[in-house]
């Protein structure tokens, strides 16, 4: 079990769609029973982890470890290679955390080819563990193709009128990153190979050679190789200009779709700038000219996806648009290129997955019971659903950044390192603070506050006992995280100081004394070559 | 008189390679357009019996399946397009466009 | 023995049969099928696709058994040294054996339906593997070309098998004389070869080249007899500016046999590609491999392009197998067969899996034709997963994989090819080749979007026999296992592709 | 020691009321519910109470002490670069701090906010959603209580977003009402705005000094006071905070959120609105009393600010008809003449103003719930008039909270108001004493309007219809009895402070001392304002006639105020005569129009206005910014949107295509455009395949032959 | 033995076969066409045994002019060949493709004429009484049958084209 732990828990959503496949689609409930029994048992057996990281928090580098860097296609040095640190251990937390809530949500808004939905949501589920958990590029790369599927059929299948739009500019863009990132990787690759004399994608081993590519090809090289992986991560994130399609898909994805969205799939950016941009180019992210770019994209960002979000007439793209802004957040801390930025952003991500996925969970209530996100519909909502009202209430909070709810501690955490890297940069970011605030409360105040004017509004029902069970976890997350972030803070600390020290001073590969664990690492793919 | 060399005959081949080419791509007629292939073909049999003046008997072999070659492709040509024929009632190469875009 | 024995088996030794036996025994079960044929009532005629069947299990066994001969490092040769028996060869002989059973098994309720004549298709498919075995084993000019040949006849008339079928009829007309005119082209610059080296064989072709390369790299006749050779073969593998025959052909031929065609005849113009350019006119690669690069990006650019605005599912195949021919091309251009190998196992690894991934979703496409349904417009498969959950998701994993999206197994074939652009600093064209796939990604995606997203149109699911079924389940198991562990087929790959080049061939007479 | 050591309870009590009331409250009983909500703030008076008995018996200067690790690990493993080159690490503790500032505040709001408690459960028993408010009552309670009792600028945040919130939630408690969600939101907006500048002047303070502690930056600040005095970044720290401090007291220019929030119900306009809240502000303006003495420019801003935001509130105050609006603005008014005494360094006077002020006006606040719920909910007070009769204990408290806020001497106003203009008078050799000026004429305008709306509250003619004079009644003794003590407070509190001048000690000031202490040696003129009530002896020499002057004056335009009031309101009749409308219509609109400042934030600033033809502020930014996202940036991704439609017009098979294709999709569409000619070379011509074959046959051979 | 007056004989017989090549070309009537195609390949066949190739020559002849040929003609009868006549004779691009033909010929002949020194000017002179029996040997001789694996493929070339003229002519069953 111990050693197993990650493969279980990336598989069991995968054993629960093989499971879905043999109920007869006619029986709506069983199949809905099975789905959110395995997504609760995907969120249990990740539960164990949490004590077992608990003990080994401390403990330098990534843990848990899994396979070996080139057991599965030992002929291109590609391994079945799991292993997690501080910062994957959260994420993947949040994944099988938001996976059970989402698919919990979604039993009475999908009624239309129910099996399909929950088998994809399910597949989906363990595409986005892979990748957190791969430490081998290449199958972070399947991994991270792999779950571009189910979430375009999600969109596709059970989205709004322009779903089609919708899915396919999804899965077009991240596809267009993607691929720029696989040449880029394919590049390092060689570059390994041609320092090491090894082939592999073991991103621990490629960690001491990429960051001899400017001494070796020059900056312009290095910097190009860094775009291709940025381009890839800015599309997902999403980062001014790469937007656009961000509001599209989550507006015409199903609830359940936009939380796993935002809260989850989102994030993949983030953790990819983190885990690959950083550490593999750490030269180029210090040049003054890139890093700005960065920063400036991400205020853009924070500021634009705030102007945007207030003159939305739909709820969904308003949280939509109001992602764009917190995800500046996130990539301002991560540029910010300190070890607090870093936490702050992990934490920030943890926090946007819990605020913005009850936020998309909230309006998806609404949406359910009237078929219609036109905020202009609503009004007096507080007068016929009050439970409901209040958690909305807490969880805009929370988005907007109240203190002892989860988004300030990650958005002071990052306004903090930002300043201290630059104290400008954190001044054109406070105004995302105070847009948050009016976005938010507008939003507030147009559906909630004021008379039911609209006749349809009168007969709302509140929250049921299940939807509440699916935002009682979330508001407590919440509360914990503002309260007492230190845990967090704590599980963070060894890894975001990792990816700091590598930044500024990252251990390379040195042909007189190769770090100890390239010894072990992949065969070359010649070595298969005379044989059969 | 100039001396006739490999070179002449490799005239003659490429000029009525040539004009079967020309054939192949302006006439109207499936059949003639046929006819034209026919003529290549045997144009590069006269490049290959010249060249076989050079260096033995391989290239009259090879002429010999290419020959063999023609007679199939003609059997087998015409054959589809009596099929043709049948279903449309024309062999001429400006309706043979059900299938486009 | 009689003299008439002697005439008859004299030239030829026990080994030269044993490394003959595939297309010995593939031509012996076709003349059977065609037996049998005439003895089967009307209703039994679909009893043909066993002997068939048996007949490519045999002829496998055949090569695994040569596989067994073969030593580590080398290649065996067989009537008088026509036949060459390499790694390269036997790899494709399985992949063509491989190509013909899954058409024979989607063919048997096609044809049904169709009402068509069962003995001869069979019969045709194993014709027609003769001759692509020919092409992949020849090590001669001759060979190769009546092996060609004998693959192109036979999908001329396969192509119009459809006999009542105006479209079928059309397509076997176009096939054909664009094909007889390509190959007169072709062997034209084959005549121009044999004047310059005095052989046909591509191993002396290749030594003369060589010598001749070396003194005068820009002699006008070689130059005119390679282009005119890369005519003939670019145009069987449907490269641009040599393509436009395919999306006519492929959508009017009956859609197994596009499957075939798209598939086993495409890989049999590789193998006479990898043969011919890298053994024979391996000293002219300086000179063809401009021609390669304008083909690939003229490939990538129409077939990609043109793809994208298709209603007709079948066209739209056929456009995408034009692009991914333009994939393949990038890995010969990357690849020199002496100092990198990687586009050529890429090649070879491409081929595999599209094999398996193209058949699969022609396979499907064939399930949809019934009485009254061609099956092949994109309105057909609309809401597909609803009339027929399993098919649309096998026709979903087979785009996927055409797509190129891991984890299933045509991800592999591009990435091996940008793998081998990357390592040769072809920047550029990796840069183009990603961004077209991309581009591909989006007609796939358009028919995903149909079969998953819209309304069905017909009613009622696809008919699918046990044959079909299998041959549904082969394709879809291969795509999504040789995506999950590719390793032992990247081996075999790796292992094909190792012989392959200017030193492969080299002792021969 | 207990209450002392567990003095985090004092928020926590409110705390738990607040969680009880908002699980559980709906199910709750009203009894049940006033004994949790205001038993809470009561025990958390009483807990108070003792813990500064404890606090003054130890002697020590402060109490602090840091309950768990907040932000950070508090490993110190993440660390800083600081302004200077030092290090420090990331951590924010949540922590307690009790010193004589902490104390001053922690009494008057615990023994405010019961009163308030008390008078709630009368004012709103008839109101739905009883348990509502108060769970936010008490939810305010615990924020305001951690604001005060934060140990470091973070945690003070913590509370001061969080008496946002619940001035939001009870200014919005009405929220069917849409003026009242309009007015939360524009506090709570108004308020993150000034958050922003809290929390940029913090992140400066971190920067500066690597530390949020309260203690800690003071003691860095006044260690470093040589090198630090007038630099820019302590100038941009202190000018941040104070930007905060301009959001939450409702200082010019962000004030405008405070009138709007007399939209909730009247104890939260006493309570937060009043008495405790809107001096945040002041209180962090003094808690960072060592940065601001360090930035002599950011002084004179606010001191400049408040004496600004004084006159302004108050003229506007002149002439409002609604009760509570009047007193808002003078609310306003009053937290500019704090600003002015923070400015002008007189840190000690500022607070005592607060101090004081936090009675008087939740008095006149509760006062005037008294008065509204007498009328059934009228607020206008040209709808009023006569009722001293019917409403007596009203009546007199409110006239005694009125001559306190007037300055009549006696009482608590008195006092603390007379400090600020004399320490304006004489602060920095006199520079301020423009500023001077300015707080006297306020003086005469508060005492006037706050005359004005007695008169017309309470004498005359009555005004109202029929039916409110019918229903008319003195409030329940649960609203009269905390008036009661509020007035007894406004009367007596002021006795405190009393300065030398009039014969006190000033124990106020004393008692403060050791928060404000040191001034001396980083500044003389500070020293000077601070020496004159450490050393009342020698100051008295020196300015004492002055001081009895300017006291005079004050008394003298307060009492001209009131006069002012009674010629010109105390009249019979059914109509109000405006002395300022009759004088100068142009004048009497504008103020009556609060300036147009609202019109101007919404033209300007928000946007909610147009400006002729375009929207600016943050709404129009917003429109353009989502025009430019749906039209060029993604027509840009979309290849064109406008080449679509273009080519669209010019034939008709594109539109055909463009439209109904499979969704007009995205990087696409130049794709598609490539994608037609392409297919129209496909156009199914046989020969033209072989043609375009030898093009290409030709092609490469010209290429290498002649190349 | 040394052909007579071989310039001549070689001049001739191009001349007549590229002008009823020509011919071929630019006749309406396909059948007239088809008899100027045997004229060409009757010409050729005069080349051919002019190239020491009198088995080919046969082969020409016999297959070509006897067999194929025939074939055209039965085929020309099958499919309806009145109104043929009254058809334009060129397609819509013939201009276009006779200028890109041309272009190409230049290309191709002045490659050709550029090249000429590339071959061996030295002629092995076959012995053209044994030809049939050398190319025979080649086909199937015991030691030098090198063409005969090809040529058994050839074999199955034939039978397939067989098999495909009759799966094509045939009616629907």
């Amino acid at each position: 079990m111990y050693n197993h732990i990650l493969s279980i828990i990336l598989f069991t959503p995968l054993v629960g769609a093989a499971v879905l496949m043999l109920i007869p689609a006619a029986n709506k409930t069983l199949i809905r029973w099975t789905a959110n029994a395995f997504a609760l048992l995907g969120f249990v057996v990740s539960l164990p982890l949490v004590p077992w990281f608990w003990e080994r928090k401390a403990e330098v580098g990534f843990k848990f470890l899994e396979g070996s860097p080139n057991n599965w296609i030992p002929t291109i040095g590609a391994g079945y290679y799991l292993g997690i640190d501080g910062i994957s251990f959260l994420l993947i937390m949040l994944t099988t955390f938001l996976g059970f809530i989402s698919i919990l949500s979604s039993w009475t808004a999908i009624d239309d080819r129910v099996k399909e939905y929950y088998a994809w949501f399910l597949l989906l589920q363990t595409g986005m563990l892979g990748v957190f958990m791969a430490l081998d590029f290449f199958l972070f790369f399947v991994f991270w193709e792999a779950m571009l599927v189910p979430m375009y059929l999600l969109i596709g299948i059970w989205g709004g009128p322009r779903r089609l739009y919708a899915a396919i500019k999804f899965f077009l863009y991240t596809l267009l990153g993607s691929v720029l990132m696989l040449l880029s990787v394919i590049f390092l690759y060689f570059f390994h190979h041609a320092q090491t004399g090894i082939y592999t994608f073991s991103i621990q081993e490629l960690y001491h050679t990429a960051p001899l590519i400017p001494s070796v090809y020059g900056t312009t090289v290095a910097t190009l190789l860094f775009f291709g992986f940025f381009l890839a991560f800015a599309i997902k994130v999403p980062m001014f200009p790469f937007h656009t399609w961000l509001p599209d898909a989550h507006v015409e994805a199903p609830t359940a779709g936009s939380v796993i969205l935002a809260g989850v799939l989102l994030k993949m950016g983030t953790y990819g700038l983190i885990r690959f941009s950083l550490p593999f180019f750490p030269a180029v992210v210090q040049y003054p000219k890139v890093r700005l770019l960065m920063v400036t994209l991400s205020i853009i960002g924070i500021i634009y996806g705030g102007l945007v979000s207030l003159v939305q007439k739909d709820m969904k793209k308003l949280v939509a648009y109001s992602s764009v802004s917190h995800l500046g957040f996130c990539t301002l801390g991560i540029f910010a290129l300190n070890g607090p930025g870093l936490s702050g952003s992990v934490l920030q991500q943890i926090n946007h997955g819990i605020s913005t996925g009850a936020l998309f969970l909230i309006v998806g209530i609404l949406y359910e019971r009237r078929h219609t996100r036109d905020i202009s519909e609503y009004g007096g909502i507080s007068t016929v659903m009050p439970v409901y009202a209040t958690i909305s209430l807490i969880m805009f909070l929370s988005s907007m950044g109240l203190p002892l709810l989860n988004g300030f501690v990650g958005e002071f955490t990052i306004l903090q390192a930002a300043y201290m890297a630059n104290w400008k940069w954190a001044a054109w970011a406070v105004p995302g603070v105070v847009l948050a605030a009016a976005y938010l409360l507008w939003l507030y105040q147009r559906v909630f506050f004021g008379k039911v004017e609209n006749p349809k509004n009168e007969k709302l029902t509140d929250l049921t006992p299940r939807e509440l069970a699916t935002f009682l976890p979330l508001i407590a997350i919440a509360l914990w995280i503002g309260l007492y972030p230190k845990p967090f803070f704590e599980i963070l600390e060894q890894p975001v100081a990792q990816i700091v020290e590598q930044v500024n001073h990252p251990k390379l590969y040195n042909a007189a004394a190769p770090p100890a664990a390239v010894q072990v690492a992949a065969k070359p793919a010649n070595a298969q070559e005379a044989g059969r | 008189m100039l001396e006739i060399g490999t070179l002449h005959y490799l005239m003659v081949a490429a000029i009525l390679f040539l004009i079967g080419l020309i054939g192949v791509i302006t006439r109207r007629n499936v059949v003639i357009i046929f006819m034209c292939i026919e003529l290549m073909l045997s144009a590069v049999n006269l490049n290959l019996l010249a060249f076989s003046r050079l260096y033995g008997l391989h290239g009259q072999v090879f002429a010999l399946f290419i020959a063999a070659d023609a007679a199939a492709e003609a059997a087998v040509g015409l054959g589809i397009l009596i099929a043709f024929f049948r279903n449309r009632t024309t062999v001429n190469m400006d309706e043979v466009d059900l299938l486009k875009g | 023995m009689t003299p008439v024995a002697m005439m008859l088996f004299a030239p030829f030794t026990a080994a030269d049969y044993r490394l003959g036996a595939p297309l010995i025994v593939l031509t012996l079960f076709s003349l059977g099928i065609l037996c049998l044929d005439l003895f089967l009532p009307a209703r039994h005629k679909h009893y043909c696709s066993i002997p068939a069947l048996l007949g490519l299990g045999v002829a496998a066994y055949g090569t695994w058994k040569i596989q067994q001969v073969l030593p580590a490092s080398g290649a065996l040769y067989a009537f008088f040294g026509t036949l060459v028996l390499d790694p390269m060869s036997v790899y494709f002989f399985y992949l063509f054996l491989a190509g013909a059973a899954v058409s024979v098994l989607i063919s048997i309720r096609y044809l049904e339906v169709e009402r068509e004549s069962h003995g001869e298709f069979y019969a045709l498919i194993l014709f027609a593997v003769t001759g692509m075995m020919c092409m992949a084993a020849g090590a001669d000019f001759v060979l190769i070309f009546i092996g060609l040949e004998l693959m192109a006849i036979t999908t001329y008339i396969l192509a119009g098998f459809l006999r009542g079928n105006k479209r079928s009829n059309e397509a076997a007309l176009k096939y054909l004389l664009l094909g007889a005119f390509s190959s007169a082209i072709f062997a034209y610059g084959l005549s121009l070869f044999y004047g310059l080296t005095g052989s046909t064989n591509l191993a002396e072709v290749g030594a003369s080249l060589a010598r001749r390369a070396a003194t005068e790299p820009r002699n006008p006749i070689m130059l005119l007899a390679l282009l005119t050779t890369m005519t003939g073969m670019l145009f069987k593998i449907a490269a641009a500016p040599f393509h436009m025959w395919a999306p006519d052909v492929y959508e009017g031929s009956p859609t197994s046999v596009t499957g075939f065609m798209s598939v086993s005849v495409k890989a049999a113009g590789w193998a006479l590609i990898l043969r011919v350019l890298l053994c024979g006119l391996y000293p002219l690669r300086v000179q063809y491999v401009p021609v390669l690069v304008f083909a690939a990006i003229m490939t990538l650019t129409t077939g990609n392009l043109a793809a994208i605005t298709q209603t007709n599912t079948k066209r739209l195949l056929a456009y995408s197998s034009i692009a991914h021919v333009g994939y393949m091309l990038l890995g010969l251009i990357a690849s020199d067969g002496v100092a990198n190998r990687t586009g050529i196992r890429g090649i070879l690894f491409y081929l595999l899996v599209y094999t398996f991934m193209n058949l699969g979703a022609f396979a499907v496409l064939t399930s949809l034709r019934r009485r009254n349904i061609l099956g092949d417009d994109i309105d057909d498969i609309a809401g597909l997963v609803q009339r027929a959950p399993v098919e649309a998701i096998l026709m979903l994993v087979f785009l996927l994989s055409l797509a190129g999206i891991p984890p299933f197994a045509g991800f592999y074939g591009k990435y091996f090819i940008f793998l081998s652009l990357i390592e040769t600093g072809h920047y550029l064209l990796a840069g183009v080749a990603v961004l077209y796939s991309v581009v591909a990604a989006y007609y796939y995606l358009r028919v995903a979007n149909a079969m998953f997203m819209r309304k069905p149109q017909g009613e009622g699911a696809p008919v699918t026999p046990p044959a079909m079924n299998l041959a549904l389940w082969i394709t879809a198991a291969a795509t999504v296992l040789i995506g999950i562990f590719p390793n032992i087929f990247i081996q075999a790959a790796n292992w094909a592709g190792t012989l392959i080049g200017p030193t492969g061939v080299a002792q021969i007479r | 020691m207990y209450f002392l050591t567990h003095i985090w309870m004092v928020p926590l009590l409110p705390a738990a009321g607040a969680a009880i009331m908002l699980l559980l409250g709906r199910r709750l009983p009203k009894p049940v519910v006033n004994g949790i909500c205001v038993g809470a703030v009561a025990m958390s008076f009483l807990w108070t109470v003792a813990a500064v008995l404890a606090f003054l018996h130890s002697g020590a200067p402060r109490y602090e002490a840091e309950l768990y690790t907040w932000l950070g690990t508090g490993s110190g493993a993440q660390v800083f670069t600081l302004y200077g080159g030092g290090h420090a690490a990331f951590h924010v503790g949540a922590g307690v701090l009790l010193d004589p500032l902490s104390c001053v505040w922690l009494l008057f709001v615990t023994g405010v906010g019961t009163l308030i408690h008390i008078y709630s459960t009368g004012y709103m028993s008839h109101e739905g959603g009883y348990y509502r408010f108060f769970g936010y009552l008490n939810l305010f309670m615990f924020s305001m209580l951690t604001l005060i009792l934060a140990n470091n600028y973070l945690m003070m945040f913590v509370g001061w977003e969080g008496v946002g919130l619940c001035s939001y939630l009870l200014i919005g408690f009405y929220f069917h009402k849409h003026s009242a969600s309009t007015a939360a939101n524009k506090a709570f907006i108004t308020n993150r705005i000034g958050d922003a500048g809290v929390i940029l002047g913090s992140l400066t303070i971190f920067w500066l000094f690597g530390t949020f502690d309260f203690v800690k930056v003071t003691e860095l600040a006044r260690a470093q006071s040589a090198t630090l005095m007038g630099t820019t970044i302590i100038t941009m720290a202190t000018l941040a905070l104070f930007v905060g401090a301009c959001g939450k007291s409702a200082q010019l220019p962000l004030y405008v959120w405070l009138p709007d929030a007399m939209e909730g119900p009247t104890p939260v306009s006493a309570l937060i609105h009043a008495a405790t809240m809107v001096t945040a502000g002041v209180y962090m303006v003094a808690r960072s009393n060592a940065l601001f003495v360090l930035a002599p420019e950011t002084m004179k801003v606010v001191a400049v600010v408040g004496a600004l935001t004084a006159i302004f509130a108050a003229s506007i105050g002149l002439v409002q008809n609604d009760i509570k609006r009047v007193l808002a603005y003078s609310t306003i008014s009053q937290l500019g003449y704090m600003f002015l005494a923070l400015g002008v360094g007189a840190f000690a006077a500022g607070v005592f103003h607060v101090f004081t002020h936090a009675f008087f006006k939740a008095l006149l606040f509760l006062g005037s719930g008294s008065v509204i719920h007498a009328m059934s909910g009228q607020q206008d007070m040209r709808g009023m008039g006569g009722l001293r009769k019917k409403i007596p204990i009203t009546f007199a408290t409110m006239l005694i909270g009125t001559l306190a806020i007037a300055g009549v001497p006696g009482l608590a106003g008195f006092f603390s108001k007379d400090e600020i203009l004399w320490q304006a008078w004489s602060a920095h050799d006199g520079q301020f004493r423009v500023l001077w000026g300015v707080a006297f004429l306020t003086a005469l305008m508060t005492s006037f309007y706050m005359f004005r709306l007695i008169f017309m509250t309470f004498f005359g003619d009555k005004r109202m219809t029929h039916e409110e004079e019918h229903h008319l009644h003195e409030s329940p003794r649960s609203m009269t009895v905390p008036l009661m003590v509020l007035a007894f407070c406004s009367i007596f509190a002021g006795y405190l402070g009393v300065g030398p001048s009039l014969g006190g000690s000033n124990h106020f000031e004393h008692f403060l001392a050791p928060v404000f202490e040191n001034h001396a040696s980083v500044e003389g003129a500070v020293a000077e304002a601070s020496a004159a009530s450490e050393k009342p002896g020698e100051k008295k020499e020196e300015g004492g006639l002055m001081e009895y002057g300017l006291m005079g004056l004050s008394v003298a335009a307060a009492f001209a105020g009131i006069f002012a009031g009674w010629k010109a309101y105390d009249r019979p009749g059914k109509d109000v005569r405006e002395p300022i409308n009759a004088a100068a219509p142009p004048v009497y609109r504008t103020l009556l129009n609060k300036y147009y400042v609202d019109e101007l934030y919404d033209r300007l600033f928000t946007g909610r206005a147009k400006l002729g033809p375009v929207r600016l502020g943050a709404i129009g930014a917003g429109e353009a910014m989502w025009k430019f996202d749906a039209n060029v940036i993604d027509g840009g991704v979309n290849g064109g949107g406008w080449m679509t439609r273009a080519a669209g017009r010019l034939s008709s098979w594109w539109d055909k295509w463009a439209v109904d294709g499979v969704g007009v999709n995205g990087p696409a569409i130049v794709v598609r455009m490539l994608s037609y000619p392409m297919r129209l070379l496909q156009a199914g011509l046989l020969q033209w395949y072989a043609l375009v074959m030898v093009f290409g046959v030709a092609g490469l051979l010209w290429y290498y032959l002649l190349h | 033995m040394t052909p007579v007056a071989t310039p001549f004989f070689f001049y001739f017989l191009s001349a007549v076969a590229i002008i009823s090549a020509l011919v071929m070309i630019t006749k309406v009537n396909p059948v007239h066409s088809a008899l100027a195609l045997i004229v060409t390949l009757l010409a050729s066949a005069g080349l051919y045994l002019m190239l020491y190739a009198p088995f080919m020559a046969g082969v020409q002849i016999v297959l070509y002019a006897g067999g194929i040929l025939v074939m055209f003609l039965f085929v020309m009868m099958l499919v309806n060949i009145e109104h043929l006549y009254v058809e334009k004779m060129m397609n819509r691009q013939w201009v276009i493709a006779l200028l890109a033909a041309l272009v190409l010929g230049s290309l191709v002949l002045g490659a050709l004429y550029k090249g000429a020194g590339s071959f061996p000017q030295q002629i092995v002179n076959h012995p053209e009484q044994t030809n049939s029996q050398e190319i025979g040997m080649l086909l199937y001789g015991p030691q030098t049958g090198y063409y005969m694996f090809p040529f058994e493929i050839a074999s199955v070339l034939l039978l397939v084209a067989v098999v495909g003229a009759v799966v094509m002519a045939k009616r629907r069953v």
